[in-house]
């Protein structure tokens, strides 16, 4: 076991190479940030030295090989917007985002694998067109447009819950659940169709005549080998989620990563970008490590080359 | 609980329809049977003639839609099953009725260990999971899993075949139930072990009463442990009566065909005394293979397996070398590392003089042109989304130079023909063949490249003895027109004597003896292979 | 919360920086900051533009490059240090320090440099590079911050005079100030003010509606449907479209007039625009220094406008050619819808013209020098706000040949605006007058939009009357509670 | 694919038309295709029926409510902000959500499943550059990308697709992965491959059409999905440009107007999720249809069904 981490850690360092140079590159060719940041009537003069003082003059290269020096030590550079150590910035939104993304998805997996199964049941039956409509209006319907709504409707109209902010459980209602929608009815579409197939095989006719209860037999036999598909998807969605929720963060007034990425993104502040870039990456990467030991854990059967 | 009726389980009138694109097809019409405490009852019947679909109903294991149960009931100590909620039809599965499967490996849940999905039947019934894991392993001893508590979190696919139906019986009779019915359990199961299972399970009758439903193909077995026979057809019961009765004067004309077909009493086959070629066909020496399993992510490594140890055998031009031998003896192993598809722990092995084991390029196009391979289920080795013409033309799609693309048609046709099937079959898809017709499209596809060497694991156990019977003449008369040597693997010893020249007789990995099939047969020398020939029901049941 | 006297407001955007010296050129900081925690010396006068007295009570131009300032006695920084002429000097120097980049320096003294000193404990003189008549207009936009505050990094704790002190600030979710209990005016109702930010308008307006916040700002306008609390302003912000007048067609006096004609501003009011905006002639509110009140803006007359574009046509001028238009999405709500209908108002008369949403960055480079040579006939929509009081801050950047952000190159005009410039009094006012007119009918360098309205919610519990200068400044002490 | 079926008699009517006799039977499928067959319609003829509707903007009309007929029957399902018809403009707005949505999905869909056969059936080191380049891809912030596609390319349909594309290759690829894994261990691929199948003919002929149901039914919930992503980049002024539009930019519009005119974002959200809806009860007809094992569902439904709705 320990072999196989190593070896997923080397190659996600390998990744993690790449990603780094991409993202390093690539996003300095969105602009010239002096212009977010001086007056738009700064003379010519003032914009040279600005550009200067933050390196932007060096060439790429030059300014790569200070990028990468300075991350032998840990040091992801200041943020030229917050004017504070880039990583401490990440390091301090991504709780937030982990949190959302960790309760959103076990909600989601939850309400999925069960609405999913039922439906599997009887395919075609009148519980399973339902929980079908159900999921796929839940898979389509835009994020911003529930986030929206649901204020409206539980905090402006009922008075149940808070608008938007941080603080006690009662806050975390409203995104944890706009959040968990689409990925839910994603999911439980992914676990019908392999539910589907797995409630067809002759293994669980097996079980049956051994007397076992149909619970048993739904989330004990079934599920399982119906798992491979879910854990997938479900993965995606989960990084996804990790990579920032934008919308709901940004919407909810949640000190996330997703809305410290936007925000730099839009701000050109790269040093934040390219620690948000790296931190959230180690993140998907350990998901990843973790998916596929979730496949080996789940079907004896799968070897790892 | 009131016995009325008086017998332990009785069927009336039960039918059975299924739901189809081509209409409704009424697989079980008006069966009327029952069966006693301490009674074995044999159901016998062609394939698909509705002996499954009869049997699976009174557990309730038909699904409902397609399937439908249009009439009848069945009466378990007076209660009619049909009509029991659910939870008294769980109550009864597995403890008091129960069932082993025909097919092994798609009824074993494969991501469970066997030891867990054995004690599982305990623990649905009420017993703690500690004891019900003791009991497990004591059962699984008990069939004769060899090693069973090294294997007992193993998982099914580590199994073979006929390790697989020992834990799928092992399942069935732990609860000791009142009725058990076994759905063909014996076909994947050497003779010995056989002899072993069918002499556990008449110990549990003498013990306990129970009641045992046999659904078989198998006449041996039928008269060695059948009180009565019911004999089935086209979802009809055409014959009923003592086994005395009906083996000796058999009624029906189906019935009287079905007798017919028994193997083994044709004798042997002649063998035409042939200058043996200066190199042999194939050539195996020595050859090993170790399942290594390795130290799983989450599991501890394993002493390896010795699935082979130091196998050698040559097979002539022209003939048919049976290996028979015990379950899980590594005869799948030996065929499965010939075409590559295992890798050799050591040993070589030569077609025409040239390695298998570390093949060129050149000799591995050989033999994948020279060589081919019928699996033992025709189910899993047809891909169902491709039609009949295009699974027989595919070795000419992947060994283009093989046959001109416009000649395709023609020989599909031929070839179908040659195998019995008609050359409009071409255009259907697997599904819309019974399993002997399956077999038959598999032997088709390998014989489209005019091989050398057909080999066939366990390709006739799943069909039944009309059937089986077609396939071996039909094997038989291609051998005779095109000279192939096949190597042919088989537990049912009455097949391999009347189709085999020469038989090989495996144990534990190894070659224990092996030579011309009458030589074997009459005068054995070696103790396992005396013990697999007594061990026949049908071979014994003949010399008795 | 009923009973207290602690309020929260509800800002748009995050205060990511709390730099005194940005306060009037980034974000938010400046509405939280400017007479709040860090006062200016002198303050404008919301209707006139003229400066008051704030920390400063006298002050007067000595000569053309001296100014001497006389400081208000008895108040102290909230560090207890003494607010003195030192402390001033220091303040001032403190703009103008490099390694700050201080965008307030930028805005209001550009290259032009100074040479602040303490004449004694109360007076300070103010040497400057080059003549300024507006230094204190400048001067109300330079927040005098204490002693203490860093010369070499932004400050994150900054320090003034004001009558509340900053007390704690997560950039993430919130900022807090409090009273200020030494504070040398009128003691204010408000205790503390607590700032957190949502970008959505709407959701702005629900925290103000289920009293979770007390004040919200930039509610959207269609949001702003509540009578008792939703309330509009002119926010001092002055929306055009500005044509680059170097390739044609729009180097045609006779095509950017027909575009000016060819839009019906009225129908634009109480749709896409606040039912308060008000239809623009010139770049700069009513009241600021040198606005015309004689020009009115253009008319709608979709007929003249195409018989222009046919005369330009006939005399071989491109009318056809397409012409980009840029805007972005962060300069205005319901820019694109906007956008739109002007587009089709132009295609109305024959023009062709296509948009182009862009980003923030991409925006700037696009309005300001160098333009680049090789790009299409262009216009792009912006905004300008012009806080400070006298149309000389506008007109030098967006109108003469050397401003920053001009496309004009007029010899006759920059000698009317370089006149204007240095004049004082009753002919400055009249000479920036002429310019405009100058410029609305003679030279058309765009098409002049509209005053722009925003919008505040305030709450039940207190009393807020928002003017222009609202946007870059909430004196939490105009705040009262009902 | 080179095969064709056989002129050989065959016993059963036409798979042409069996399909539509158990279309018809899949009560709910029926009702998708027709709506699917609309949309089409929409977008091959929609700007021919409603021309100028769609963008000529009428300020008097601005935000109409639903069912405003004295504006005329355009104007059922209300005006947007501008008091452009919301109908017309969904209508028109059908053939560029089709093409920015249908391309980008289609292109991840082929370059993710054809990235997936590789990575699961090679174990060399392709498989090991694809597993990187597909975490690279997961874990690139996709706003980023959009703004780097936007500076270095420009805006414009075929740079949206690429960008809504690119960051959905992963999720085809790892779901292509995970199945052939576990496929190419079946019974008939080892049949085929012991026959000297190329592994090209492998994926192709063998895996390949065992994979397709489940990628088909990932795609058909990724539509959605893209066409909202797209409306939270037309959101940042990443999207399509005006005057084009989309049923995504179109919700984006609508957004800033919840509160006050709620139709003008529910109507294209609706017609998104509809389409979504009806793309997925065909595929998962599809998937039964073509699968031998699951189709009596279909044929058992009808009869059993039939009867009692009579
Ligand atoms: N799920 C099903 N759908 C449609 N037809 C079915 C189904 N299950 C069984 N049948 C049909 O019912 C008939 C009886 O099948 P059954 O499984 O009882 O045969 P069998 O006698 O057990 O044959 P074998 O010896 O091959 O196991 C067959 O014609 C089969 O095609
Ligand atoms: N993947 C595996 N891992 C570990 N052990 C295995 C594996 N596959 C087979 N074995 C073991 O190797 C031995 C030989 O198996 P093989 O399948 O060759 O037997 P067989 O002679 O074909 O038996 P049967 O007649 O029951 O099919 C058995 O003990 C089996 O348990
Ligand atoms: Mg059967
Ligand atoms: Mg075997």
């Amino acid at each position: 076991m320990n072999g196989y981490v190593t070896k997923r850690m080397l190659h996600s360092l390998i990744s993690m190479m790449g990603l780094i140079i991409l993202v390093f590159f690539l996003s300095r060719l969105t602009g010239n940030p002096s212009d977010l940041y001086l007056p738009i009537d700064t003379p010519a003069d003032v914009r040279a030295a600005f550009s200067q003082a933050h390196g932007f003059d060096d060439p790429m290269i030059v300014q790569f090989g200070h990028f990468l020096a300075n991350l032998v030590h840990l040091d992801f550079g200041s943020s030229m917007r917050l004017e504070r150590p880039a990583l401490n910035l990440v390091l301090e939104a991504f709780p937030v985002s982990l949190t959302l993304a960790v309760l959103a998805m076990a909600l989601a997996l939850v309400i999925a694998i069960v609405a999913g199964s039922l439906a599997a049941r009887s395919p075609n039956g009148v519980l399973d067109r339902f929980i079908n409509v159900i999921s796929l209006c839940g898979a389509s319907v835009p994020n911003f447009w529930l986030a929206l709504v649901s204020v409206l409707v539980f905090a402006v109209w009922m008075r149940w819950l808070p608008t938007s902010g941080m603080g006690g459980p009662e806050y975390w209602v409203l995104p944890v659940i706009v959040l968990a929608v689409r990925p839910c009815g994603l999911l439980a579409q992914v676990v019908r169709g392999s539910m589907i197939s797995a409630l067809s095989s002759a293994y669980v006719k097996t079980a049956r005549a051994k007397g076992v209860s149909q619970r048993v037999i739904v989330f004990v036999h079934a599920l399982r080998n119906a798992m491979l598909p879910i854990i997938t998807v479900a993965g995606d969605q989960a990084s996804g989620m990790i990579n920032g929720a934008v919308v709901v963060e940004v919407i909810f007034g949640l000190p996330g990563i997703g809305r410290l990425m936007m925000e730099s993104i839009q701000y050109r502040d790269f040093a934040v970008i390219q620690a948000g870039v790296i931190l959230t990456a180690c993140a998907i990467f350990l998901l990843n490590i973790a998916i596929d030991l979730a496949y080996a854990l789940l079907d004896p059967r799968i070897k790892h080359a | 609980m009131s016995e009325t009726s008086g017998h332990l389980v009785e069927v009336k009138h039960l039918s059975v329809e299924f739901h189809t694109r081509n209409g409704v097809v009424p697989a079980v019409r008006d069966v009327s049977w029952h069966i006693d405490r301490g009674e074995t009852l044999a159901i016998l019947g062609e394939s698909g003639s509705g002996k499954s679909v009869s049997s699976s109903a009174l557990m309730g294991l038909i699904d409902i839609p397609p399937g439908r149960i249009t009439s009848g009931e069945v009466l378990y100590c007076g209660e009619d099953l049909l009509k029991a909620t659910p939870e008294r039809q769980r109550e009864i599965n597995g403890s008091r009725i129960a069932m082993v499967f025909q097919d092994t490996l798609a009824a074993l849940n494969p991501v469970y260990p066997i030891g867990w999905q054995v004690a599982e039947t305990f623990r649905t019934h009420g017993v703690a999971r500690a004891e019900a894991n003791a009991k497990a392993l004591e059962l699984l001893e008990r069939v004769g899993l060899p090693n069973a508590a090294a294997r007992f979190r193993d998982y099914p696919h580590q199994f073979s075949g006929g390790q697989r139906q020992r834990i799928m019986i092992a399942m069935a009779i732990a609860l000791n139930p009142d009725l058990l019915i076994a759905d063909e359990p014996t076909t994947a199961l050497d003779v010995t072990v056989q002899a072993r299972i069918l002499g556990l399970l008449k110990e549990l009758q003498r013990e306990r009463g129970m009641g045992l439903l046999m659904i078989t193909h198998d006449l041996g077995i039928v008269a060695g442990m059948a009180d009565r026979v019911v004999i089935m057809n086209a979802g009809r019961i055409v014959e009923a009566g003592t086994v005395k009765q009906v083996f000796e004067s058999p009624q029906h004309p189906y019935t009287r065909s079905l007798l017919d077909a028994i193997p083994g009493r044709h004798g042997f086959p002649d063998i035409a005394e042939r200058a043996a070629p200066a190199e042999p066909l194939l050539r195996v020496e020595e050859l090993t293979k170790e399942y290594v399993t390795p130290a799983g992510l989450f599991r501890p490594a394993r002493p390896p397996v010795r699935a082979l140890g130091g196998v050698s055998f040559t097979l002539a031009q022209g003939e048919t070398l049976g290996i028979v031998g015990e379950s899980g003896s590594g005869k799948s192993t030996l065929v499965r590392t010939l075409i590559g598809l295992e890798e050799a722990t050591s040993g070589d092995a030569f077609f025409r003089g040239r390695s298998l084991i570390d093949p060129t390029a050149e000799t591995r196009d050989l033999a994948q042109r020279q060589i081919q391979m019928v699996f033992q289920d025709p189910t899993a080795s047809l891909n169902p989304r491709m039609s009949v013409f295009e699974i027989v033309s595919e070795p000419w799609a992947i060994h283009r130079d093989a046959l001109p693309r416009a000649q395709w048609e023609q020989r599909v046709g031929d070839l179908l023909e040659e195998v019995g099937l008609k050359r409009e079959h071409a255009g259907r898809h697997p599904h819309q063949f019974s399993g002997g017709q399956r077999q038959r499209i598999a032997i088709a596809r390998a014989l489209a490249l005019k091989p050398d060497i057909i080999i066939c694991d366990e390709a006739v156990s799943s069909l039944d003895v009309s059937v089986q019977a077609q396939v071996i003449a039909l094997l038989k008369a291609l051998k005779d027109e095109f000279g192939l040597s096949y190597l042919f693997i088989a537990h049912d010893l009455p097949v391999v004597r009347s189709f085999a020249d020469r038989v090989l007789v495996m144990h534990k990995g190894m070659i224990v003896e092996q030579g011309p099939t009458r030589e074997i047969f009459e005068n054995p020398q070696h103790d396992y292979t005396r013990e697999l020939l007594n061990a026949d029901p049908l071979l014994s049941h003949h010399a008795a | 919360q009923d009973t207290s006297r602690d309020i929260k407001i509800v800002l748009p955007s995050a205060v990511d920086v709390v730099e005194p010296c940005h306060m009037n050129s980034t974000g938010y900081i400046g509405l939280v900051l400017k007479e709040n925690v860090v006062e200016t010396l002198l303050k404008l006068d919301p209707k006139t533009s003229k400066p008051l007295p704030n920390l400063a009570t006298e002050w007067n131009q000595v000569n053309p490059t001296t100014w001497r300032i006389k400081l208000r006695e008895g108040v102290k920084f909230h560090d207890g240090t003494p607010f003195d002429a030192d402390a001033v000097v220091t303040a001032l120097k403190r703009q103008f320090v490099p390694e700050l980049a201080c965008r307030d320096k930028i805005r209001s003294f550009g290259s032009i440099t100074i040479q602040p000193k303490a004449i004694d404990k109360d007076t300070v003189e103010i040497v400057t590079s080059e003549p300024m008549p507006l230094l204190p207009l400048s001067l109300a936009q330079t927040g005098m911050t204490a002693p203490s505050t860093s010369m070499k990094e932004a400050e994150r704790h900054p320090i003034g005079t004001g009558p509340y002190v900053f007390t704690s600030w997560d950039p993430a979710q919130s900022l807090v100030l409090t009273r200020f209990d030494g504070y040398w005016g009128k003691k204010p109702e408000v205790a503390k003010a607590t700032y957190v930010w949502r970008s959505e308008p709407a959701l702005r307006a629900s925290m103000v509606a289920v009293g979770e916040a007390d004040i919200a700002l930039q509610l959207a306008v269609q949001d702003a449907t509540n009578k008792d609390t939703d309330i509009g302003y002119l926010n001092a912000d002055t929306s055009r479209v500005r044509i680059f007048m170097d390739k044609p067609p729009l180097n045609d006096k006779r095509v950017r007039e027909a575009m000016n004609l060819a839009i019906d501003r009225s129908a634009f009011i109480g749709t896409i625009v606040s039912p308060l905006s008000v239809p623009a002639s010139q770049y700069m509110l009513p009241s600021v220094n040198g606005y015309n009140p004689d020009l009115k803006p253009w008319p709608y007359d979709p007929e003249k406008a195409k018989q222009l574009i046919e005369e330009a046509r006939k005399d071989g001028v491109p009318v056809d050619t397409e012409i980009e238009l840029y805007g972005s999405e962060f300069m205005q709500a319901n820019l694109s819808e906007m956008l739109e209908t002007l587009v089709q108002y132009w295609q109305e008369v024959g023009l062709n013209v296509k948009i182009n949403m862009v980003d923030k960055i991409q925006h700037s480079a696009m309005r300001r020098k160098p333009y680049p040579a090789d790009r299409p006939p262009s216009m792009v929509h912006e905004l300008h706000d012009n806080t400070a009081g006298d149309a000389f801050y506008t007109m030098i950047v967006y109108y003469t040949s050397d401003g920053g952000l001009s496309n004009i190159s007029n010899p006759e005009l920059d000698k009317l605006l370089k006149e204007a410039s240095l004049a004082t009094g009753e002919k400055r006012t009249k000479l920036f007058q002429e310019a405009n007119r100058m410029i609305q009918q003679d030279i058309i360098p765009d098409v002049m939009l509209y005053h722009m309205v925003s919008y505040i919610r305030v709450g039940k519990r207190v009393h807020y009357e928002p003017n222009f200068t609202t946007q870059g400044q909430l004196e939490l002490s105009a705040i009262t509670f009902k | 694919m080179t095969m064709t079926a056989p002129p050989i008699a065959m016993t059963e009517p036409s798979l042409w038309r069996q399909s539509l006799g158990l279309l018809w039977r899949d009560k709910f499928a029926f009702v998708a295709v027709l709506f699917l067959l609309l949309v089409v319609f929409a977008a091959l003829f929609g700007s021919t029926i409603f021309g100028q509707s769609a963008t000529r903007i009428n300020l008097a009309a601005r935000n109409a409510p639903p069912m405003s007929m004295h504006l005329g029957w355009h104007y059922v399902l209300g005006a947007d902000s501008l008091g452009r018809s919301i109908l017309a403009r969904i209508a028109v707005g059908t053939r560029n959500t089709m093409m920015v949505a249908g391309l980008s999905v289609i292109a991840s869909l082929l370059i993710g499943s054809l990235l997936g056969f590789i990575a699961g059936y090679r174990a060399d080191w392709t498989t090991g550059v694809i597993m990187r380049v597909a975490d690279v891809l997961m874990s690139f912030p996709s706003l980023l990308l959009a703004m780097i596609v936007l500076y270095v390319l420009g805006a414009g349909i075929a740079n949206l697709v690429l960008v809504l594309a690119i960051t959905r290759i992963p999720i085809y690829l790892r779901t292509t992965r995970a199945e052939v894994l576990e496929i190419r261990e079946r019974t008939f691929v080892v049949a085929a491959k012991v026959m000297g199948a190329s592994p090209l003919r492998l994926v192709w002929r063998h895996i390949r059409p065992t994979v397709t149901p489940t990628l088909v039914t990932i795609a058909t919930l990724e539509f959605a999905f893209v066409m909202l992503s797209e409306s939270s980049l037309s959101f940042l002024g990443l999207g399509i440009q005006a005057p084009e539009f989309t049923w995504g930019a179109m919700v984006a519009q609508g957004q800033s107007y919840l509160g006050t005119a709620w139709w003008v974002a529910f109507w294209p959200g609706l017609a998104i999720t509809l389409t979504a809806m009806s793309l997925n009860l065909v595929a998962n007809w599809l998937r039964i249809v073509t699968d031998p094992v699951q189709r009596w569902r279909l044929e058992a439904r009808s009869s059993s069904n039939g009867g009692g709705n009579e």
